[in-house]
């Protein structure tokens, strides 16, 4: 311990993040800068293991106009989805480019699934009223992290960093500099010197307990980005997917009731004809969450372990052959993991924290508003996915403001050549920032306040909410914060040391956590996945907004932004 | 429709005894094996058994992992002496009050459960595993029929986990060895009907440390937890290799579908 | 600083834990090695026939003395046994690892079992290993009893 | 040459030397051109008997001094030789991999070949020759 070797990289452009957004944010980039950028891609875990490798359903994107789709049909149901509050100029955007870059992946590689003809074949999805995500299997996300990772080997000019921490970025000035990291199996602090970066880290998933994320989706990029006051976006809707898997969360992906399967409660009931009629298993997210909750609250749902009360997803309309095909993953999820193969058993399931819909305030060309800073996917907030996402909506949103933002920031690269410098006080901060982190501070154990943080999150800023929980529940948030500046890091080595990345994590799932639950309790109304028990209709007078939380002098301070409304004016949202 | 038979989840069942290897650099020690005795529920993985540990019992223990799903291919480990993935592995599955837990061989070892994969991930770039075609913008998709697409399928299911080339003896003293994923991937694109790149492939792939350093040993295979069976791409590799030997091989290149515009109303 | 954590050689000797094909492996080179160095001591005993009988005679009775009355044989036995291994088994090697009588790419299914690992290459063994229990037989008996079968 | 090319020509040897192995085989047997084909023969007490049997030296010498046997030989060893020395290249070469050791390696395993091969070839030739006593 206590020697950090600081070495310091020179950049045109740095990516942090290697999701779909960072991966297809690279390539666009490395095409568009022609060689001439130098440009670095950086992650916390080894490149093609982004938490993007989850997405199991598939990508929308409209590929049949012929046969009776069209992009005012899909920006229409993305809209009717996100319950208003998505930007209509944006969502006319994205559906355009959505199949260019479906495209696009599939001139790389990627194994789609086909059509007898040889065309590209596409599968029913909630919310959809055609059927346009486009799959491979049930691990889109996979083949299309794995096809733009390979694809991005073929560009020379970008070089791969595997295990970088990110913690910090260097602003000042509303300019961007640099980004700080360290290299995890060395130990090593690394500046990154850069002209620019694109943050791509991905959500705040692990803020929740039992939720479909990969363990590392630990909202850094957000934490940091607040914690330099870039604006925060509709943080507090956090979409719940319908079919985690009991106990562990593990998706089901909503491919599986889009080949045919069904939500049935203790009763037998396909209950979902009751709050859906038209749509049934394939309405959207926020309304099967809630009716699923609904069922089990009223006593219609089976006990499960750890209080965690499930219905079952009954697979058996599918067919055993199809199952096989266009479903294996998840089969081989069930058998791995409950023990139950979907074949001859349902699956037992229930809403599972899956999705962040808000994020760093952005533009459709991702960019921050800080000059030589850009942010995509998942991280990013440009609002086509207002107050809930439409499933297969998010990958294709990857891929498209991912290509935004690489390009825009390559072109902006080329066509100006203002440089960024570092000063001596850069390092010693970069340096002290580590030194501090592995400082005993207090008696507390970064993983006992992660555990409380997830048992908070689960009960008070669930599905339901009421001003009561979020109340009490950002009262624990403030204590966890407090107690997260006075803890002990166990292990003081520099090789891969995972106790001191738990550590800065959790502090940054704690500051997220307030975030969330501080915009949940101002916004009193119900819209799309934010559901007040108190206030259970949508107020389109009061809150056809969105949320703005800007962190000023370690305040939250809450601003509001207009939603662009272009064609659709807000109705009521019946399915 | 009866209950789902989650019976005994959530309730510790026995206690187990993991045995981990553990090493870190810095202390100069080599390695050594530490026992921790941890409950295991029902439906708890190894990986589930190793955070216990991490969380509870050491925070100093390292592993890599992310997604605990079986897809990122982070937490490959020997476990009882077979490669897995730790988190696709049931403890109580395994039946035993010993697990024992080591690091993938045939890499350097960073830290306790943690190997240096540089290697796995040089040998998967050096074959060029992307679509090699001379156009830089296409204006159509390819066309590509599900029987087409199934020639290739079955290996782009690899999740570079890296525990076939521990399972692979050629691996385990030939670090020049391209290993079977590496191998299995180049296959994966040569036959691929998009793909145009088998001439620019052919010298990495004969050479001296590439396909013809595979004795079948299948043990990549056994191990894939994807069922990618590496083994059989690389046979299929080098039939294409000694039939080239004779007949000149030629992909065709897949036909294009409707043009761009007509497609997607985008040109 | 990392740590090299290389098998080795030593895991030919390890062929546990994994499918028969690894046996079949670690089988081959082992045999292979054994009859390369048989052959290369073979090349030159037999050269010694130019040296006349008496030389010849003393190099039998020495090879077959060393260790016991039986050695002869029971070494000829041995490599025997590895040549048929080794040549029935390098048969079915020289077919499967030129692609043929493997299967064609396939969808895994779960639970996933190798499919280039069993099937006709399942067969190859049993058939190759009837045979080769048969060549190894008819020449032990002769070796022992100078009866052809 | 290239990799596949060799490998190529290793499984064929392989084949061949199979076809010429079993060959081999018969020639110290059933085929063999003396009165006696058995092996050897053990006296009372259970000891080889070194005046009889195909293994006595005037029998050797007869499959020796025919042509046929002899050309079987010379084309067995031929192939044996690159078979089993360009196996030990394989193996050695992956034992120690790398540019220098790989090109020693090969040197060694061709130099080493070529002494077997000719030591091989000096036996069978002088023996057609009327070598032998
Ligand atoms: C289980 C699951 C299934 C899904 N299925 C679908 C689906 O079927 N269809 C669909 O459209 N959407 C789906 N989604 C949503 C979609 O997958 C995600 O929204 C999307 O993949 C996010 O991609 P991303 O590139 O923004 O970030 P991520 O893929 O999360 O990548 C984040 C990257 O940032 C890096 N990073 C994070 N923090 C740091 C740090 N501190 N330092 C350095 N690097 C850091 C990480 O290493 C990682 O590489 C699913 C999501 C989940 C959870
Ligand atoms: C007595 C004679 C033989 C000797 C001394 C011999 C020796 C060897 C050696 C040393 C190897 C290298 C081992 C390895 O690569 O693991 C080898 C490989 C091989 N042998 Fe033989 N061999 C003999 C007979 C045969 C026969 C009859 C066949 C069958 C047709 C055969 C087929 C093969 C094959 C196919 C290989 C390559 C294995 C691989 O690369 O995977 N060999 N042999
Ligand atoms: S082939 Fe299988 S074992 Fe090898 S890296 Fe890929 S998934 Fe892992
Ligand atoms: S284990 Fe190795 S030897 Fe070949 S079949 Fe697999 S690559
Ligand atoms: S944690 Fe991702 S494969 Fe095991």
């Amino acid at each position: 311990m206590a020697i950090y070797l600081v070495e310091i990289f020179d950049y045109d452009l740095v990516i942090v993040g290697s999701g779909l957004a960072g991966l297809r944010a690279a390539i666009e980039a490395a095409k568009v800068g022609k060689g001439k950028l130098r440009i670095a891609i950086i992650a916390k875990n080894q490149l093609m293991r982004p938490h993007s490798i989850s997405a199991e359903g598939g990508s929308a994107a409209v590929l049949y106009m012929d046969e009776g789709d069209s992009f005012d049909l899909h920006a229409y149901d993305t809209i009717k989805g996100s319950d208003y509050l998505a930007d209509q100029d944006a969502v006319e955007f994205f559906v355009r480019q959505c199949p260019v870059d479906i495209l696009e992946l599939e001139h790389w590689g990627i194994p789609w699934a086909r059509r007898e003809d040889g065309r590209i074949a596409q599968r029913p999805f909630g919310g959809h009223s055609y059927p346009r995500a486009t799959f491979a299997a049930d691990r889109t996300g996979f083949y299309e992290v794995h096809t733009l990772y390979d694809t991005m080997l073929k560009y020379g000019n970008i070089d791969k960093f595997h295990e970088q921490f990110v913690y910090d970025f260097l602003i000042d000035n509303n300019t961007f500099r640099g980004v700080l990291a360290f290299d995890i199996p060395t130990g090593e602090i690394r500046i990154f010197k850069a002209r620019a970066a694109i943050i791509a880290t991905g959500g705040l998933g692990r803020l929740y307990g039992y939720t479909t994320y990969s363990h590392l989706v630990t909202g850094d990029g957000l934490a940091i980005a607040l914690r330099r006051g870039l604006r925060m976006k509709d943080l507090e809707f956090v979409q719940f997917h319908p079919t985690g898997l009991v106990p562990s969360g593990i998706l089901i992906t909503e491919g599986v009731r889009g080949d045919g399967g069904i939500l049935r409660n203790a009763k037998g009931e396909r209950f979902m004809e009751k709050y859906a009629p038209s749509k049934k298993d394939l309405a959207p997210r926020d309304i099967i969450s809630r009716s699923m909750m609904t069922e089990i609250l009223e006593g219609r749902g089976y006990k499960g372990p750890d209080g965690l009360d499930y219905l079952l997803l009954d697979f058996s309309p599918i067919g055993d052959e199809k199952i096989k095909e266009k479903l294996s993953q998840v089969r081989e999820i069930g058998i791995h993991y409950v023990g139950l193969d979907p074949l001859k058993s349902p699956l037992p399931v229930r809403p599972s924290a899956h999705y962040t819909m808000g994020g760093i305030d952005i533009t459709t060309t991702g960019y921050t508003g800080v000059t030589g800073l850009w942010a995509a996917g998942e991280a990013g907030c440009i609002s086509i996915h207002g107050s809930n996402r439409l499933g297969s909506n998010s990958t294709s949103e990857c891929v498209v403001f991912g290509k935004q933002a690489g390009g825009d920031s390559a072109k902006w690269l080329l066509s100006n050549d203002k440089q960024v410098n570092l000063s001596e006080g850069d390092r010693a901060y970069a340096e002290n920032f580590i030194a501090d982190a592995y400082k005993d501070k207090g008696d507390n154990d970064p993983y006992d306040i992660k555990r409380e943080l997830w048992k908070t999150m689960d009960r008070d800023a669930y599905v339901f909410r009421n001003e009561k929980d979020l109340t009490e529940g950002l009262k624990i948030v403030r204590g966890l914060i407090e107690r997260s500046g006075k803890i002990t890091i166990a292990e003081k080595g520099n090789v891969y040391n995972q106790n001191l990345i738990a550590s800065l994590e959790m502090k940054n799932l704690v500051e997220l956590a307030e975030v969330v639950i501080y915009g949940a309790l101002q916004r009193k109304e119900s819209r799309g996945s934010h559901f007040r028990t108190d206030f259970p209709k949508r107020d389109d007078d009061n809150y056809l907004k969105h949320t703005i939380i800007q962190k000023v002098g370690g305040e939250l301070k809450l601003s509001y932004k207009p939603v662009t409304l272009t064609k659709w004016k807000p109705e009521a949202r019946v399915y | 429709m009866q209950e789902v038979a989650l019976k005994g989840f959530g309730e510790v069942v026995k206690t187990v005894t993991l045995r981990i290897r553990r090493y870190d650099p810095e202390s100069g020690e080599p390695p050594k094996y530490v026992e921790y005795k941890v409950p295991v529920q029902m439906g708890m993985t190894v990986l589930d058994g190793i955070l216990y540990v991490k969380e509870h019992l050491d925070h100093t223990v390292s592993a890599r992992y992310s997604c605990r799903m079986g897809i990122c291919g982070s937490c490959g480990m020997i476990i009882n002496g077979r490669e897995r993935l730790a988190c696709q592995t049931q403890i109580l599955e395994l039946g035993k009050d010993l697990v024992k837990i080591d690091p993938m061989g045939n890499y350097g070892t960073v830290k306790d459960l943690v190997p240096d994969l540089t290697k796995l991930f040089r040998n998967h770039e050096s074959v060029k595993p992307y679509v090699i075609r001379d156009e830089e913008e296409p204006k159509g998709e390819y066309l590509q029929t599900p029987e087409q697409r199934e020639s290739y399928a079955m290996f782009t299911d690899c999740i570079m986990c890296g525990l076939c080339l521990s399972a692979c003896p050629t691996n385990a003293t030939d670090e020049l060895y391209l290993g079977p994923q590496a191998l299995a991937q180049a296959f994966r694109y040569i036959s691929d009907n998009r793909d145009l790149g088998l001439n620019e492939r052919l010298n990495v792939l004969d050479s001296k440390h590439g396909v013809w350093r595979c004795h079948f040993s299948g043990a990549c295979s056994d191990v894939c937890p994807k069922g990618v069976d590496p083994a059989l791409g690389i046979q299929l590799l080098r039939q294409l290799l000694t039939s080239n030997v004779f007949v000149k091989f030629e992909q065709k290149g897949a036909p294009k579908g409707p043009d761009r515009k007509s497609v997607t109303g985008v040109s | 600083m990392t740590i090299e954590n290389k098998k080795g050689w030593i895991s030919w000797f390890n062929p546990f834990k994994y499918g028969t094909d690894r046996w079949m492996y670690s089988l081959h080179r082992l045999t292979g090695i054994a009859l390369g160095l048989y052959l290369i001591a073979h090349v030159w005993e037999t050269s010694n026939i130019l040296n006349g009988p008496i030389t010849w005679n003393k190099i039998m009775v020495d090879l077959d003395y060393p260790f016991g009355q039986h050695f002869g044989p029971l070494i000829l036995s041995l490599i025997l046994i590895a040549a048929a291994y080794h040549a029935l088994n390098g048969i079915r090697l020289t077919i499967v690892e030129n692609g043929l009588m493997l299967p064609r790419p396939y969808r895994p299914e779960y639970p996933y079992k190798a499919k280039s690992t069993r099937g006709l290459n399942d067969v190859l063994k049993i058939v190759l290993g009837i045979l080769m229990i048969i060549t190894a037989a008819i020449g032990i008996i002769y070796i022992y009893t100078g009866v052809i079968v | 040459m290239k990799e596949s090319q060799i490998m190529l020509i290793q499984y064929l040897t392989g084949v061949l030397i199979l076809v010429l192995g079993a060959l081999h085989f018969l020639a110290i047997s059933a085929l063999a051109p003396t009165k006696d084909k058995v092996l050897y023969h053990y006296g009372t007490t259970g000891v080889h008997n070194l005046t009889n049997g195909t293994l006595y030296y005037y029998n050797v010498k007869k499959i020796y001094t025919s042509l046929a046997w002899g050309s079987v030989f010379e084309l067995l060893l031929t192939f044996l030789v690159f078979h089993i020395f360009n196996g030990f290249r394989i193996i050695l070469s992956e034992q120690f991999p790398g540019g220098r050791s790989e090109k020693i390696i090969t040197y060694a395993m061709l130099i080493a070949a070529l002494v077997v091969f000719v030591w091989g070839t000096r036996t069978i030739v002088l023996m057609l020759y009327g070598g032998g006593v």
